[in-house]
């Protein structure tokens, strides 16, 4: 090899400035690709949070039976039934609502010729818990109907759990494949570009050849130019996917009902989706020349 | 330094370039290949540069039976022989002066060597004034000056040379032949491929005549043709 | 111009197969782009379906007051009131539900000690209306309010249509701007790939000038291979399209419940989007040809 | 038929590569241009073809001053001018008998018409067996052949041939000076730039020597030189 830093700095620098329609064909080719493939992870992650969110909206409503003395001022005793119903599999922590406080609720929810035949003494109390897996909705239904004093019927979302787990699933699975196909196609598209480049410079390589240059010595700053452009490509897709994060982030503003309120990542989030797409854009641009240059290096 | 053994090469097409040649050169030779447009010269020194290798018989240069090199010898082979191309083969996205020390680099001569040495060169071929201009702002004849600056800027064991004065004008190659026979005497083993009977028939050195691929004449002392 | 049928299609033939390399990166690049905004569109289609699917669902559920008298048999009568309800701007059809109707599903919807206090009596009679538009449920639940016999409040389902409206909104905007993107992406990533296959064939094109060919007898060789290359790639585009199409179609199967069978979208809106495809692969494969081309013809 | 009228072109690079020029050259004369490697023999042939334009002075070619020429003529000035590049520029995705056929096809001549005449000229030149090569697979000679075929296939008005012999062995040089004058004989302006003193002393035409671009030696029935 014995090819010196020197040498491969100044050819590199050189042969990107020469041949600056193919740098910058490459480099724009780098960029939209991974600016897309970075955009839809962003998504992906955007729709991960949303759920996330969304997800904390999941109650199971736990009604006690009405007819069941439950105490008024409930303080010890009601601490251990939170206990209890806590330690449940898939329950993240549980409130009490007393009779009080779900017949004023229910006054308000329905309509005052359906609320004026409720009272106070017929409307159940009732615990509301949070899950830590909406999925598990029923499940966890099914425990709740041992306990003492439980309702016959534990009431949980069930359609609405259903309807948002599919658009979640099907969104999660849209920008996963989306992102997957477009980095197929970043890679399909960046070869392309990085050969067809390679290609009308066939000539250059043979005569390199002809006067005795071993094939790394060719090689390394044909890597090196593609590790450039990758790295440049890359960086433009950086500052599109971190820029599309600011707007996004931007846009959602305090509005907390949004649905790009509850799609804000975090920035650690976008960091890891940063350098995935910068070390791409590196692995495509060396990886790339190498072998696009491959067959031309063949004697 | 050079031996041929019975060396056949047919192109794709059909063409036989070169039919069962045998041909000896010692070191230190100054041999001059005649013949022809078409005759196999430009082939036979492609196949001593292993750019092609024969379907037929054999061939050692330095001592090395090059159609077994394994390819990663190759260059190794190829530093170690200047050529000027017929169509000089410069590289279009390099200075003159790049061109020419690129072929020090690829040995790994250091930087201060390169630097002092490719301007020295470039005079000796009357290129100094344009060492920055790239090929395609050169002359036909400038462009072939600086093929012959590269192909003997390392101090090769063996120069090949193919029509090195097709674009020269009388006096400039007299020049270039001049140098040509001045690295000969430092031990340097050269070989010409040219049509030029003036310059043939003033140096008389061996002359080797290929006629459809065919060697028809290896003459000590020789001339470029025998009627013409 | 006098440019002979014969030539240009000999020599883009010819051209084509002896640039093969460069043939097929065009076509590759035109291929997988364009297959991106294919996919991109149709699922944009998808989603518009699904969103007219789920608005089906949205009804405004006017309840009459059931201290005013109603019919219990309506039959002339209710159809007038019907007559006059659908031509409510934005109301599509409404059907009636009786009293006795509306406590079975009370029966049917609440748990059973809820029900308990429940009576045909005390339950009201309602209309439930489909809209046309349910983003105007609000709109047209203030203009049921002056009604006669209509309760005080009349019903839609707020949140659930905002929410919905949001997600299909954003769902649309995320595939529109994601075809768009795509697009732009597509024709310079193609752009790039023919000025770099041309830019490989400069020199022949100097040659040709120089040999004394008009602009037009170079150009228009060259844009024929930009347009078979065009719609060879936009070709694999539309088939790509096609075959996911018909994959989607397949899984969305007869489940009437799975998301894919609400996106299920009409031929004709495919073929739009196949025609669409694949006039962009012939534009740009003529057009990218011609302005690639362009510097080089600059004498 | 050509007249240079004080002409002066400076590349870029700062080199002057012809420096005010005047010459006139009659329909049907046969005109070498000699002058060293670099004196601007190719420059001024780019110049008559308008691939580049005069920084000073001016240039008719039958007639038009070709600087005032607009863009979309230019081809048509092309078509009336014969032109063998001293490096070829032949199509290298085409055939040699493509190359040749290139230059019917842009005047629109009929199918039939270039199938009849483009072998007729490739014999001419000797490349009758090479017609389905690509320039790639041919020698050095026979691509400067191919390039010399294409030149006079249309029968331009004017020739120009920038060393149309410096590849080719002497035999075949001799038979392409034959042809040109042959060519010249039926009418055609020919213009000659080389380096080969043989040919021009013996064929005894109007010589025009440059030397550094400037026009040093015009001269009715010369040699190649004074001294050399
Ligand atoms: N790559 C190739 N493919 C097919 N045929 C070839 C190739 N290269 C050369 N030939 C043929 O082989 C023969 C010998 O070619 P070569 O280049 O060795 O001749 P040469 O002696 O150098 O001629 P010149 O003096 O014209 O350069 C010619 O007929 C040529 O057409
Ligand atoms: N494109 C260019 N850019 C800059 N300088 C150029 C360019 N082309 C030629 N020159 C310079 O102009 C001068 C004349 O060149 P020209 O090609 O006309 O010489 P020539 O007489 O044809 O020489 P030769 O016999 O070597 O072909 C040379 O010094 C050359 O370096
Ligand atoms: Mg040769
Ligand atoms: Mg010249």
């Amino acid at each position: 090899m014995a090819v010196s830093a020197q040498y491969v700095a100044r050819e590199t620098a050189t042969n990107l400035w020469r041949n600056r329609l193919m740098t910058i064909a490459a480099i724009l080719t780098v960029a939209v690709s991974l600016s897309l493939v970075g955009v839809s992870l962003l998504l992906r992650q955007g729709v991960a949070q949303a759920t996330s969110q969304w997800q904390h909206g999941v109650n199971v409503l736990v009604f006690l039976d009405p007819t069941t003395p439950v105490p008024t001022t409930p303080t010890a005793q009601q601490h251990t039934i939170d206990q209890q119903l806590t330690q449940l599999p898939y329950v993240k922590s549980c409130t009490y609502s007393s009779q009080a406080a779900d017949y004023a609720q229910a006054k308000r929810l329905l309509d005052p010729s359906a609320a004026s035949v409720l009272s106070v003494a017929t409307t159940p109390a009732s615990w509301r818990c949070v899950l830590s897996q909406p999925s598990e909705a029923a499940a966890v239904a099914r425990q709740f109907t041992g306990f003492p004093g439980v309702d016959g019927q534990v009431q949980y979302p069930q359609k609405a759990i259903r309807t948002m787990e599919t658009v979640v699933h099907v969104l999660d699975a849209v920008f996963l494949v989306l992102a997957v196909i477009l980095l197929l196609s970043a890679a399909v598209l960046i070869l392309n570009t990085i050969r067809l480049a390679i290609f009308a410079r066939r000539r250059e390589v043979s005569v390199m050849k002809l006067v005795g240059a071993t094939n790394w010595f060719i090689r390394i700053p044909f890597m090196f130019e593609g590790i450039v452009q990758g790295v440049a490509g890359a960086a433009v897709a950086v500052l599109v996917t971190i820029g599309l994060h600011a707007v996004l982030d931007h846009f959602a503003g305090h509005d907390v009902n949004s649905l790009l309120y509850d799609m804000r990542t975090p920035a650690p989030e976008v960091a890891m989706t940063v350098v995935l797409v910068a070390v791409i854009g590196v692995v495509i641009g060396a990886a790339g020349s190498a072998i696009g240059i491959r067959r031309f290096l063949d004697s | 330094m050079i031996r041929f053994e019975n060396v056949t090469k047919a192109y794709k097409a059909g063409t036989v370039a070169v039919r069962d040649v045998s041909l000896d050169i010692d070191k230190g030779e100054f041999v001059f290949l005649v013949g022809p447009s078409g005759s196999g010269k430009t082939t036979l020194i492609r196949l001593l540069l292993r750019e092609e290798t024969p379907d037929q018989g054999r061939i050692w240069v330095a001592g090395r039976e090059i159609a077994r090199l394994s390819p990663w010898r190759i260059p190794y082979l190829r530093r170690n022989i200047g050529c000027v191309f017929q169509d000089f083969r410069l590289l279009p996205n390099k200075s003159v002066f790049e061109n020419v020390a690129f072929a020090l680099e690829v040995i790994g001569r250091p930087r201060h060597v390169v630097e002092s040495q490719v301007p020295q060169v470039l005079d000796l071929v009357g290129l100094g004034k344009k060492r920055d201009s790239l090929p395609g702002e050169l002359s036909g004849g400038e462009q072939q000056r600086v093929a012959v600056a590269r192909a003997f800027v390392n101090r090769p064991l063996l120069l090949l040379a193919d029509e090195p004065t097709g674009n020269l004008d009388p006096a400039t190659s007299q020049g270039i032949m001049k140098l040509l026979d001045r690295i000969n005497r430092t031990g340097t083993t050269v070989v010409i491929a040219t049509h030029d009977a003036g310059i043939v028939d003033q140096m008389r050195r061996r002359v080797v005549e290929l006629h459809r691929g065919e060697l028809v004449r290896d003459q000590e002392r020789g001339v470029y043709g025998y009627g013409t």
